[in-house]
């Protein structure tokens, strides 16, 4: 008897309700207060294709679906054909014969539960659209399951629909459950019970954490334009801008989505937008916009599998150079790939005081696996989190640079031709243009400057992407050229000693070092554990910050390594041709996937293996 | 609160060919953005990139100098963003009609409160001279040495047929004309579009200032014309032996920006995000 | 040459929502393609990305299945480098008339010979049920769960103020109308632009098929209609009680194609170039 | 006396005429038989700004200007301002005190000679539009130039405007030329003379060579937008479009421009685009819809100063990387960075055959410093040039290849259930799909496929940018992908092994190696001599190809340097990190450009020493 760990599969045709069924059965876990994990794998169209969705339910954390299925939910035969072999030893397979209109043999060591899921949706669900639930309903009387709380959970979903939905849908589910516990009894090896404590564990999606830390950090302009794996970000906060005071746009398409961003965080507000690879390139000039005109804002690029349209609901890591060097010419940009459902509403939250306080773009990279798959994930601690806007000015501190800059300025206008602005650098101390505007491209130690937005009285300057002086006016002098490149180029200097340096996650004394980014972290956490139940020790160094980037930190960890491996959802092993350009360090090996899946933690289990014992 | 021409004055001067339409243009907007006593730091004057977009460091208010086609998403976001702002967009034909045409059109549908420029020389200036959407068929320039073979788009007919609100055409050869057009845009709420043949004296010898002199007329002096009918506004725009300038339609709809559902206040800029709450959000998730 | 639908179709079946209009819309194309006699390899469908642009990999012809919003640019060099072949674009309203606006605009211009049929569900399908410029306002999809804030654009009047020389708009409802309407498009020496009508089952609730057969007429049926008149064409593209469909507006100018001065004979694409002599050349810079 | 090597200098207003003064003066050297190297510096304005246009000619092969003027004429007070302390000791300036409105003090060493322009020319040219070449004669009198070959080039530039235009400008020259002999004889220290010997060279930019080796290639479809400093290509094929049967598109963006592009190649025609960075960005979304569709094109990357708008007419190299990594996902492409005016035409005309052959977009990265400046080139050898176009397949040959394999075909009907496309690799020697159309992406041993074009009969297929299969139709298993990737990136193994490996220039022995790409590539050649006059041994690693890259032999060559010195106008050495990424090597020092102007070969042999010293 196997109590709480499960991976449980429904799959069928696309349009018939597969991922909200599946999420109702992770809702099933979550109020267990069991781990979730849920992967949704589909076709790029919109019905009859494949659509399935495997729910992981564990009381420990789990960041990644298994290839072994314990129980599978078949709503119809395309899902036998295709997922039967997965079926561990001792699992078994829900379906109905009568609606297959075939009786299906069940493989050595498994066992196939007949279920009229048809006849009892029309019966009891009142329609066929019920027989999802019916299904799930089934599944948990197999596994033994309280079925208060489903009801609970399907009255909360279909509330919206009105309560004869509600009705049904319960009536649904006990029926199925009833037919199982009637016709097979408590014969199925897996069971689920819920905890008794009481955990508060949310069901999200990278892009939920996303949307939440952007919200948390204040985000008041979200402009965008439809694709996936990333128009949920647009959905989420449309639906919630509301509540929030929030502008979301949908806009004609990506170049204009970016270049609004550009508008919205030259005026002052908290601005982002959300892409795939495809839109991403749209965005490149307007991204390069922001790098000069020093526009704060957040861009998230939710990769999935290049070149061009690709395989629009798979997965993949392979943007990431162009990420790094996307737009002509050179300009301070911050590059962040979260790793975890956790980090990306941390780190959508940082990146938003990061593109403040360095006044540049932050590129968010996720991926379609964290993107669209469900996870539980306590719920954020906001605790000490602090908006930080570095240099953007109030009207009193206007007033007060300007007040200071007074005496300076008298000074200048008299060195300084009337009919030209300044060439270089200005007076220290003086913030006031010939023009008696302010100079808001002031050069500072730091390369940061204080910032005004428009309406703000004396704060006026010109935002140019020519090349510009201290105020904004044009200029082509080879002096001022040179400072203003410095100037944008020391900002990344000062957000490098403020990013935390990657460390080695997991024993230091490792025979494998695991090097990665993004969504195959959580399944090398799980490796590492596999690995080590097998007597090999396996470390993980995770990076998140791309660029600025930790020479010198994974430079040393990595040449204390004794084996390394790349590990990427990508053909070319991405990262490690930035380590390799950065560190001259080149990874031992890599294993590199890009069929548009995700690795699950035994395919990288004996990808390592193999590697290990080929070279020793 | 009174204001004059001088307060949007600038020490650089312009760098435009000696007798570019562009300085009647900038006078214009000047005058108007005084008469109607708009204080500098409340106006944004968004452009793309061209000769004509260069005016964006000439006139003293806050600017926004974007990319060659792109102003207007960048002005709607910055009208969004704090509404209370003026926002005045300027830009080329090749800039506004050409790569920008895509925004242009929807920016139009949207219905945004902003007031648009487009410097109109049918030319490319700043490149040195090339063929515009706007060019007249058989247009020689480098890059149709041989004469141009596209049809020339009507920019005001277009606008008619995107419902926009507040559609003129004006003449940098007359600069108190143009004012009252740019007056009348700004206090239009909605979108204004205002098409201005502007001679480029180096680059267009075709469309010149004694072409626009010989072949423009005033909507005004012609008796009876109501800005209302649309029917007659798109006959207009479609009239060729003659090229009528003034307003040829207004009307009034609801901007984008008043029916935003995320609009909280008047200004998002001010909204207090030190401490936002989301764990409400999170709480619909468990 | 006789040809039959059969010598249209491929082995791989659509994989459109069952009723899903883009099944009408492609049996109405290999009609025409069928009834005109234009053999396979002559044809070229170009496709921009959507639910209907996947249309180009069920029809037997050359496809070139191209981005999001850019069919047109590519149709059009297909076109200009071999202008014996008959090029058909198909598309969503979204990827035309939304992302791809500017194309649409420019083409429409050159009148480049080809035939456009759009794809109108008035929603984005493939990313399921997004809000397009079409969708009507107050439409409340997972973009705009308040309801759509902007103004429906209207392609047919935008196309009559673009000069646009076939200008016509199907129901993928009524297949024998949309054949004919396809077969005069493709016949017609000339931009042509078919806009078409075709329900979403899955997301549009609102402009079903139930709602386009009550709410549309055919121009054909109407007394003394005149596709020759373009101020007739306006008002009836303008009218929004009822629908017309049929073939609005007509009009013959010369292709961009057959003006080109790069054109030495019939297609480029059968030029010998392997030894151009560039000593000519070279001589005028010594 | 200082015969037949020279740096002349006009400077004037922008708008003046300033460019094709300096295209006079420079053809006077061609007609000389000497070397011309002329640089054009001027600012994002139409007039009133300064214009510079600097000629040097030598009887040597010249590469760069000089910083150094030996005449200079100044067209206005400005010009003065501005490059009087340029003039070497013992060289003069033509000024007008007259139209100036003052006198001017000579610097030591540096004679004035006051000419008055703008009276001769409305004297003797009939107008002031005479007045550069007024100059023009004065500067040949104090050069004492043969006046006929004068006569003959005006003769010649003038001829369009008409014989009154001509005869004035001889006129005007004349008078200039007889007022300086007149009033200062033979005193100028520099003279020009014209070689017995008639050569045959060109005055030409970059620009002009990479048209037409695009002309020379075949290219029928060009489809640009302009853009400085890229606009001269679409200019020079739109003038020459009728003669050479070229369809040339002015598009209304870059977007269109590379679409188009896209769509000729497909249809097959050798097709071409040109543009900047700015537009380049615009690009990089059809740049990748090339590479997944596998249609050859070549598309000119003119780089200017960025980041976005930058300095539009001044010069970079910053795109190296973002070129590289343009577009989402993973595509193979060729990057190729000629050093040369010569490398331009060849490179050029290579880059169609390699995009035809590998079936993949060809990227030029060029410069504003090579594609606008002149220079003396002599005649491009196009003898055993070959027009290669892979496995683009004739009629013949695709009705032999579907003769071939009918059997295969009818074996496979049988097999593959009807309503589906195949997945993975078709058999051995099959090309042809269920729906009996053509199977373009057929894997193949080299990962290219046979090609057919629109039009041909039996050639029908689906080209898709979505993942597909063999036959161009769309398909997602993890098979099918795993085998596509594998596809396109095998392309450009077979590339490397067909480009040539770089090589040592110069001494194999130096202290010194500099490496360096596009343009600076030249003055490094001077440098080198320079050095070597002073004692010091260097050489240069010219890297020409930058994907494929020569890992091995760039790798094997830097180990066995001295000391290695990058040499880039960019701000942060991208080549360096290119080399670094690729080989582990890190250059001992960089010598960094960025203020927008290329390097002189003195200040780049200033700064080597400088390191030199400091290091030693
Ligand atoms: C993406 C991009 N493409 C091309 C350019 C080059 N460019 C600068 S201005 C301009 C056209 C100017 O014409 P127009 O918009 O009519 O303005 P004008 O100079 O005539 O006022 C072009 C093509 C650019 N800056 N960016
Ligand atoms: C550049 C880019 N942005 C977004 C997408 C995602 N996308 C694919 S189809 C589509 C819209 C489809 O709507 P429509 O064009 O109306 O076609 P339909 O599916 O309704 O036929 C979008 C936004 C994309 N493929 N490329
Ligand atoms: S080129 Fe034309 S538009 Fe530009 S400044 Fe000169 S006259 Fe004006
Ligand atoms: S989603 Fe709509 S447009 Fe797409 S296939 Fe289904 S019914 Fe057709
Ligand atoms: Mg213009
Ligand atoms: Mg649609």
């Amino acid at each position: 008897m196997q109590t709480n760990d499960l991976t449980w599969m429904i799959g069928g045709e696309a349009g018939f309700g597969i991922q909200s069924a599946g999420h109702i059965f992770a809702m099933c876990g979550i109020r267990a207060g069991l781990h979730v994990f849920g992967n949704a794998e589909y076709p790029s169209l919109i019905r009859g294709g494949h659509n399935s969705d495997v729910i992981r339910l564990s009381e420990k954390e789990v960041h990644i679906h298994k290839e072994k299925l314990d129980l599978l939910l078949a709503m119809n035969k395309e899902t036998l054909d295709m997922h039967l072999n997965e079926i561990v030893e001792g699992g078994g397979f829900i379906y109905d014969a009568e609606a297959f209109k075939e009786e299906v043999a069940a493989p050595k060591g498994v066992t196939g539960f007949n279920v009229p899921l048809k006849k009892i949706a029309l019966e009891s669900g009142k329609g066929d659209i019920t027989r999802n639930t019916v299904g799930i309903g089934a599944s948990l009387g197999l596994l033994d399951y309280d079925m208060t709380i489903l009801n609970d959970i399907l009255t909360h979903m279909f509330a919206k629909k009105g309560e004869e939905v509600v009705a049904n849908n319960i009536a649904a589910a006990k029926a199925g459950y009833d037919f199982v516990k009637k016709n097979y009894g408590d014969a199925f090896g897996f069971k689920l019970k819920p905890l008794n404590k009481k955990i508060d564990r949310m069901l999200i999606t990278a892009n939920d954490a996303i949307c939440m830390g952007a919200l948390k950090a204040g985000c008041k302009f979200v402009a965008e334009y439809p694709m996936t794996p990333s128009s949920s970000i647009l959905h989420f906060m449309a639906a919630h801008a509301k509540d929030y005071g929030v502008i979301v746009k949908h806009t004609e398409d990506e170049i204009a989505a970016m270049n609004m961003v550009v508008g919205a965080g030259f005026t002052g507000l908290r601005a982002m937008t959300g892409t795939s690879g495809g839109g991403f390139s749209l965005m490149v000039e307007a991204l390069g916009m922001a790098g000069m005109l020093e526009v704060p804002l957040v861009c998230v690029n939710v990769q999935r599998p290049g070149p061009s349209t690709g395989l629009p609901t798979r997965t993949e890591q392979g943007d990431l150079l162009f990420a790094l060097h996307a737009s002509q010419g050179e300009f301070p940009r911050i590059v962040i790939a979260p790793g975890s459902f956790e980090e990306n509403f941390y780190l959508a939250f940082d990146a938003f005081n990061l593109a403040e306080k360095f006044q540049l773009p932050v590129i968010i990279l996720s991926d379609k696996h964290m993107a669209e798959s469900v996870k539980s994930t306590e719920m954020f601690d906001t605790k000490g989190m602090k908006v930080e806007r570095g240099k953007l000015l109030s009207q009193e501190q206007i007033d007060e640079l300007r007040a200071k800059s007074e005496a300076a300025l008298k000074k200048l206008k008299q060195e300084t031709p009337a009919d030209r602005g300044f060439n270089g650098a200005s007076a220290e101390g003086n913030y006031l243009s010939v023009d008696n505007n302010f100079l808001r491209y002031k050069i500072e130690e730091d390369g940061v400057s204080p910032r005004t937005i428009p309406g703000m009285k004396g704060g006026i300057y010109r935002a140019a992407t020519d090349e510009h002086d201290e105020s904004g006016d044009l200029t082509e002098t080879e002096e001022n050229r040179n400072l203003m490149v410095e100037k944008r180029a020391k900002k990344l200097e000062g957000a490098l000693r403020e990013l935390p340096a990657p460390v080695l996650y997991g024993d230091k004394d490792a025979e494998v070092t695991f090097v990665a980014w993004g969504s195959p972290v959580g399944a090398l956490k799980e490796v590492i554990e596999i690995l080590a139940a097998e007597g090999v020790k396996a470390n993980l160094l995770q990076i998140t910050y791309m660029c600025p980037f930790h020479t010198k930190e994974v430079g040393e960890i990595l040449r204390g390594c004794k084996r390394t491996i790349g590990v990427e959802m990508n053909g070319e092993g991405q990262l490690c041709s930035l380590i390799a350009e950065k560190t001259g360090y080149f990874v031992n090996d890599k294993i590199l996937k890009y069929s548009g899946r995700q690795f699950t933690a035994h395919e990288l289990k004996d990808r390592t293996m193999a590697l290990i014992n080929k070279k020793s | 609160m009174t204001l004059t021409v001088k307060d949007f004055d600038t020490c650089a001067k312009p760098d435009w060919c000696p007798g570019c339409g562009n300085f009647g243009i900038q006078a214009a907007l000047k005058q108007a953005l005084a008469n109607l006593g708009i204080e500098p730091h409340k106006t944004v004057l968004v452009a793309g990139i061209g000769c004509g977009s260069k005016m964006a460091h000439w006139v003293d208010v806050y600017g926004l100098h974007t990319l060659h086609g792109r102003s207007l998403p960048p002005a709607t976001a910055v009208k969004f963003a704090n509404p209370e702002l003026t926002v005045v967009v300027a830009g080329g034909d090749g800039d506004g009609y050409g790569i920008g045409m895509g925004h242009f059109i929807h920016t139009m549908r949207r219905n945004v409160d902003m007031t648009y420029l487009v410097q109109n020389n049918m030319v490319y200036g700043l490149t040195k001279g090339q063929t515009t959407p706007t060019s007249a068929k058989g247009f020689k320039t480098p890059s149709t040495p041989f004469g141009s073979i596209e049809e020339p788009l009507n920019p005001i007919a277009l606008a008619l047929a995107m419902g926009a609100t507040y559609v003129a055409r004006g003449f940098s050869g007359d600069v108190m004309h143009l004012t009252k057009l740019i007056e009348g845009a700004i206090k239009h709420k909605g979108f204004a579009l205002i098409d201005i043949f502007q001679p480029c004296v180096t680059f267009n010898k075709i469309n010149t200032y004694a072409y626009f002199m010989q072949n423009t007329y005033k909507l005004e002096d012609e008796k009876g014309y109501d800005a209302g009918d649309w029917e007659k506004a798109m006959a207009k725009a479609r009239q060729t032996d003659k090229l009528p300038i003034g307003l040829f339609f207004k009307t009034e709809r609801p901007t984008y920006e008043e029916q935003d559902p995320g609009r909280t206040g008047e200004s998002l800029v001010d909204a207090d995000i030190s401490d936002i709450d989301v764990r409400p959000l999170m709480e619909k998730f468990m």
